[in-house]
């Protein structure tokens, strides 16, 4: 999905094609999905996200289908700016709000895949350790303590930050699932780790090939 | 035409990493006296005098703040 | 509400033709008598204030060159006979163009924004990236890259932790959000920069060869369209007096004090742009810059069919109260200026609708030869083109070889005390790599998005940035695959060298910028340059600028490489006190396959550490001579270009043919900073002997230049000494690689642990800035 | 121990892209009558009653806002 200001749609679109699916660029515009599988929310600023990142994203056109649905078990993954649009979407619980240490921050982060049985992460072995690039200045996961306890009780956080926590999400968390687990929200950024290349390690590419798995399957 | 300002505050129990480093920086500064500091958003907004409560009400609540982690007042 | 007339005290010709004599404001413009004089000649009666503000902002400095002209035009007496072909477009236009092959050509241009970064740190910053970004976007290129090269005063000066933070935040803040992967730049620290800190930052951009936009209005009867953001009252302090002089005694509404950049807007802007170019819809463009309007709509008309008729009344304004000479004059960012055709209008408007983008028809392009701008209805403008945008005046300014200079090249600093033993060699060693100039530059670095667009192959702390050259059109044409093709761009300066030799010192910048780019493996192909100095009017300064551009001019002359565009920064001083002379130099290299790049990292056991070149007893300009002893004098190292060109050919051939896991050039603080650097990157540690007949101190801290330091895998030593030999490069077996309890250890001296190493190295900018 | 609030805007000559940027989701909100957004920014300090307005000034002009661009009120 490509908002005014997405950033990392082109990336998305490279994992998805290096996974082995056929990647069909979407525009916020645009009131249908044509018929899509599942749906990458990237990177960016949507919107220039100056108000609270996703804040206005969350009322683009496209977001109606992409709502329904996911309500209806399509899988979608909103990777950092798309996880804060999953949040005001209220697809998932809590919010991110600015780094504790207040600045930018890019760097490799290795993370502990905490459930390895989503749509998005079942390549992945469970507890399994990943180095993805994390790039955020508002990446701090923040939710009341029954909403995290709730997370934590149905096995709904996905990943966690290892090494401290970066950017001062609560319980370190860095990715979370809705209850049925077809919706899933990431900082960090997999499709940045799909190459040798380009990338710190091939780690992200598993959240793309775990999808398009899960959906021959069916 | 009217001036409406609605002002919106992080909820309480949400950590607020902006107004910790004001907090900090006034330590440096040697200024005293400062116990606490909470950062939020002022908003200013001009209104045709048609627009009623209930819209503006609808509007901060799902635009201007998003009231999972904050609340907001409207000054009209 | 009372709406005004928006036409009252609004200079127009008639009333100039009317009132000869009358007085106006030009000296507070900056128009000297003689420039008055001049405009009124070329008009044949006085300006109106509107013509007055466009003559006053198109021959100041910034615009003219008028200081800088009579010796940039060096660059293009001087292209290098290899480079004549593959240079697309030279200076002048917004940015060079050079071919790279398979139908693909670069554009890429540094440019500074100092003085607003000052001011306001954090927007000045800013919007100075967003500048250059149009300048590379207006060539027809999708922006891929930047850089930025910042300066500031002492690292622990109170006003270098107000300015640099918000430089570092502003830069990362518009990058990050127009999606440009920062690959490389350069954070140094002099007392001289505390006033007048120097943020320069690079863009490169990629197109294909035959689709260059140029910014001129051909083609009779087609619109002038003003896209982008509205225009407000930014950047126009001189113009108040203008507005001032024209509403009377009635004071102007306030303007602003600084410029707030909007990314968003700009990112919107980009893609709006790359889908007119795709479809083929301008016949000219330019970008607002410094000038605004002024200088879109001269140079436009200057460079095309000859004429412009321009409604300027129709320009969407962020702010009412603004008079004709203000909108003129401003700055406001993210705006561009395209000519297009009557039956493309359409089309172009409605892709400017799909983006939300504002877009307004100001004017028509005729073959009067005039530009002629009206007001509600009265023509307030009425001027030959050519004479704003080409023909502003051209200073000699006289020059004169400072008298302290020889004092200061005299003083060879030969009695500064030098490290004696082993223990004062590792208490120098970690003095230095502490060092801000030499510290662990993550703390402005991870701010940066490095990663964005995923093609991002080396950036910092390697030697250069590299990227592939890889698009979506790019793989669409090529059933999907990615390109294999890369760029690689290094941004380098120094002003110590520079103070000391004008001309070595660019010439040092140069070398060093070219160097770093063929430690990657690229091919060093083209140059950009942004020239910070002093006052113009200091005959000491015009003779550091003369000098250090003919130095620059003769070096690309001598590596063959062509300089393709860059920026002046003049008037950069506090007081009487010039900053350090210092010309930043980006060098371009291209590379055909990407996975061949050689990286920094020391990694891996039993590789042999081979130094390439020459290393002498020279440490004029040195950092070990400004850490330790806070002391300037001497002469910078010797320059060799040739030797410079030799030391490329061998690290290029050894990447291409595998012979090398890993190469990191000499630069600042020598040898040592060189190990530091490669084995933090790569977690190994290596053990150094000495060589017969250097002294330790000498071969770990001078900063001789044509100096590299490769890892060689001891199944290709042969080839590669052999490689060495034939070719007559210097080439000495240092040391070997280490992987257990890995550490620097220079045999018979000192040894430090990485971990040891790794804490001084990074503890440094966090401990500073937080 | 006093409740005292600074809110902080831009300059009215600023340009103010967060204002724009709501302005424009308004529209497609589909919520009329709202001429004009400006965002700004809104501290709730607790401070002891000793803390003199000469400081709380100082405070707000040096941390609080950015005299350059930023204009600030003070509700004690
Ligand atoms: N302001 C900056 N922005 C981005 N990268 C930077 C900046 N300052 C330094 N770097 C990077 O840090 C690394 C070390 O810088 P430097 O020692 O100047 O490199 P070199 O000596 O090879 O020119 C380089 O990769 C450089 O690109
Ligand atoms: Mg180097």
């Amino acid at each position: 999905m490509t908002f005014p200001g997405s950033l990392d749609d082109q990336d998305a679109l490279r994992a998805v094609r290096l996974a082995g699916a056929e990647p069909v660029p979407l525009w916020h515009g645009d009131k249908w999905l044509s018929d899509v599988q599942a749906v990458v929310l990237p990177g960016g600023f949507s919107y220039g996200d100056y108000l609270r990142c996703g804040a206005i994203a969350r009322f683009a056109p496209a977001m109606e289908s992409i709502i329904d649905g996911a309500r209806h078990g399509m899988p979608v993954l909103g990777i950092c700016n798309g996880f804060q649009v999953l949040c005001e979407a209220h697809l998932l619980p809590g919010a991110l709000i600015r780094n504790k240490e207040r600045k930018f921050v890019c760097r490799d982060q290795r993370l502990r895949i905490e459930r390895a049985d989503t749509v998005w992460t079942s390549d992945f072995e469970q507890g399994q350790q990943v180095v993805i690039p994390l790039k955020n200045g508002e990446g701090g996961y923040v939710a009341d303590e029954r909403t995290l306890d709730e997370l934590e009780g149905q096995g709904r956080v996905v990943a966690r930050y290892l090494d401290g926590d970066p950017n001062g999400s609560y319980r370190g968390i860095a990715g979370i699932s809705n209850v049925a687990g077809n919706v899933v929200g990431l900082m960090p950024h997999p499709e940045h780790a799909v190459e040798d290349l380009t990338g710190p390690s091939t780690d992200g590419l598993s959240f793309f090939t775990s999808v398009l798995k899960s959906l021959v399957a069916v | 035409m009217a001036r409406v300002v609605v002002d919106v505050v992080m909820k309480p129990e949400i950590l607020d990493p902006q107004g910790q480093a004001i907090l900090g920086a006034l330590g440096r500064l040697g200024i005293e006296g400062v116990t606490s500091v909470r950062q939020g958003k002022h908003f200013e907004l001009d209104v045709e005098d048609g627009l009623d409560d209930q819209t503006l009400t609808t509007l901060a609540d799902t635009l201007l703040a998003n009231p999972v982690i904050e609340d907001f007042t409207i000054h009209r | 509400m009372t709406t005004i007339d928006r036409r009252l005290g609004v200079d127009t010709v008639e009333a100039a033709g009317q009132t000869p004599d009358q007085a106006q404001p030009y000296r507070e413009l900056g128009v000297a008598d003689d420039e008055y004089a001049r405009i009124k000649e070329i008009l044949g009666r006085r300006p109106t204030s509107s013509e007055l503000a466009m003559y006053s902002v198109m021959w100041s400095e910034h615009c003219s060159y008028k200081s800088s002209k009579v010796h940039l035009k060096q660059f293009g007496q001087k292209v290098p006979a290899e480079a004549k072909d593959i240079l697309l477009v030279g200076m002048g236009e917004n940015a060079g163009v050079v071919d790279i092959g398979g139908g693909l050509a670069v554009t890429f241009k540094i440019e500074s924004h100092n003085h607003p970064s000052y001011v306001e740190p954090h927007q000045g910053a800013a919007t100075g990236v967003g500048g250059i970004v149009r300048d590379i976007l207006t060539m027809g290129a999708r922006p891929v890259a930047v850089m930025d090269a910042i300066r500031f005063g002492a690292a622990d000066a109170p006003d270098t932790a107000r300015v640099l933070p918000g430089v570092v935040s502003g830069i990362g803040g518009y990058g990050n959000c127009l999606g440009l992967p920062n690959i490389g730049g350069e954070l140094v620290f002099d007392p001289s920069y505390l006033g007048n800190p120097l943020v320069n930052a690079l863009c490169v951009g990629v197109l294909r060869a035959d689709e260059i936009k140029l910014a001129k209005a051909d083609g009779l009867g087609s619109k002038v369209v003003l896209f982008g953001a509205r225009t407000g009252g930014d950047g126009i302090g001189g113009a108040s007096v203008l507005a001032s002089a024209t509403f009377d005694d009635t004071k102007p509404a306030k303007r602003p004090a600084a410029q707030v950049g909007d990314p968003f807007a700009e990112k919107v802007l980009i893609e709006c742009c790359l889908e007119i170019f795709a479809a083929d819809l301008v016949t000219g463009i330019q970008d607002l810059g410094a000038a605004g309007l002024s200088c879109a709509t001269t140079e436009l008309a200057a460079a095309g069919t000859g004429g412009m008729d321009v409604d300027l009344d129709l320009a969407p304004l962020r702010d009412e109260t603004l008079v004709p000479e203000e909108i003129l004059m401003s700055e406001s960012q993210e705006r561009m200026m395209a000519v297009v055709t009557p039956e493309n209008l359409d089309a172009f408007l409605s892709i400017c609708a799909k983006w939300d983008v504002n877009a307004t028809v100001l004017g028509t392009v005729n073959d009067s030869g005039r530009l002629v701008m009206r007001w509600h209805g009265d023509v307030i403008v009425d001027v030959p083109p050519r004479t704003l945008a080409h023909e502003g005046p051209v200073y000699e300014r006289p020059i004169q070889r400072p008298a302290d200079q020889d004092e200061l090249i005299a003083d060879t600093g030969q009695q500064l005390p030098r490290p004696e033993d082993g223990d004062e060699l590792r208490a120098t060693a970690l003095r230095l790599i502490a060092s801000p100039n030499l510290a662990d530059k993550t703390w402005v670095t991870d701010q940066y998005d490095r990663y964005v667009l995923g093609n991002t192959v080396l950036a910092q702390p390697e030697d250069a940035g590299l990227i592939r050259v890889s698009d979506e059109r790019w793989r669409a044409e090529h059933g999907g695959a990615e390109s294999t093709a890369g760029l690689a761009l290094s941004v380098d300066g120094n002003g110590r060298y520079t103070r000391l030799d004008p001309y070595a010192g660019a010439q040092l910048a140069l070398a060093e910028a070219y160097r770093n780019v063929a430690t990657t493996g690229a091919r060093p192909l083209a140059v950009t340059n942004c020239l910070n100095f002093g006052s113009p009017e200091d005959p000491g300064v015009m003779w550091q600028f003369a000098e250090a551009v003919r130095g620059l001019a003769d070096g690309c002359q001598q590596l063959g490489i062509p300089v393709t565009g860059g920026n002046v920064s003049f008037y950069n001083q506090t007081g009487a006190t010039p900053i350090l002379p210092t010309p930043v130099i980006g060098v371009l290299g291209v590379i055909d396959d990407v996975a061949r790049r050689t990286p920094m990292a020391l990694r891996g056991d039993g590789a042999q550490l081979y130094l390439l070149g020459d290393t002498r007893d020279e440490f004029g300009g040195s950092e070990w001579a400004h850490t330790e002893h806070g002391f300037l004098g001497g002469t910078p190292p010797k320059v060799d270009l040739e030797r410079e060109r030799l030391l490329a050919d061998i690290l290029i051939n050894a990447s291409r043919d595998g012979l090398i896991d890993a190469a990191h050039d000499l630069s600042d603080g020598g040898l040592f900073t060189t190990l530091a650097e490669a084995c933090l990157r790569g977690g190994a540690g290596v053990r150094v002997v000495v060589p017969e007949g250097i002294d330790p101190f000498v071969l770990l801290f001078s900063e001789s230049a044509g100096r590299a330091v490769v890892a060689v895998p001891r199944s290709e030593e042969i080839r590669f000494t052999d490689m060495c030999t034939a070719r007559g490069l210097p080439a000495a077996r240092i040391g070997v690689l280490d992987v257990l309890e890995p550490a620097i250890e220079v045999q018979d001296q000192f040894r430090i642990p990485l971990a040891e190493l790794r804490t001084a190295w990074s503890s440094t900018l966090p401990a500073l800035f937080g």
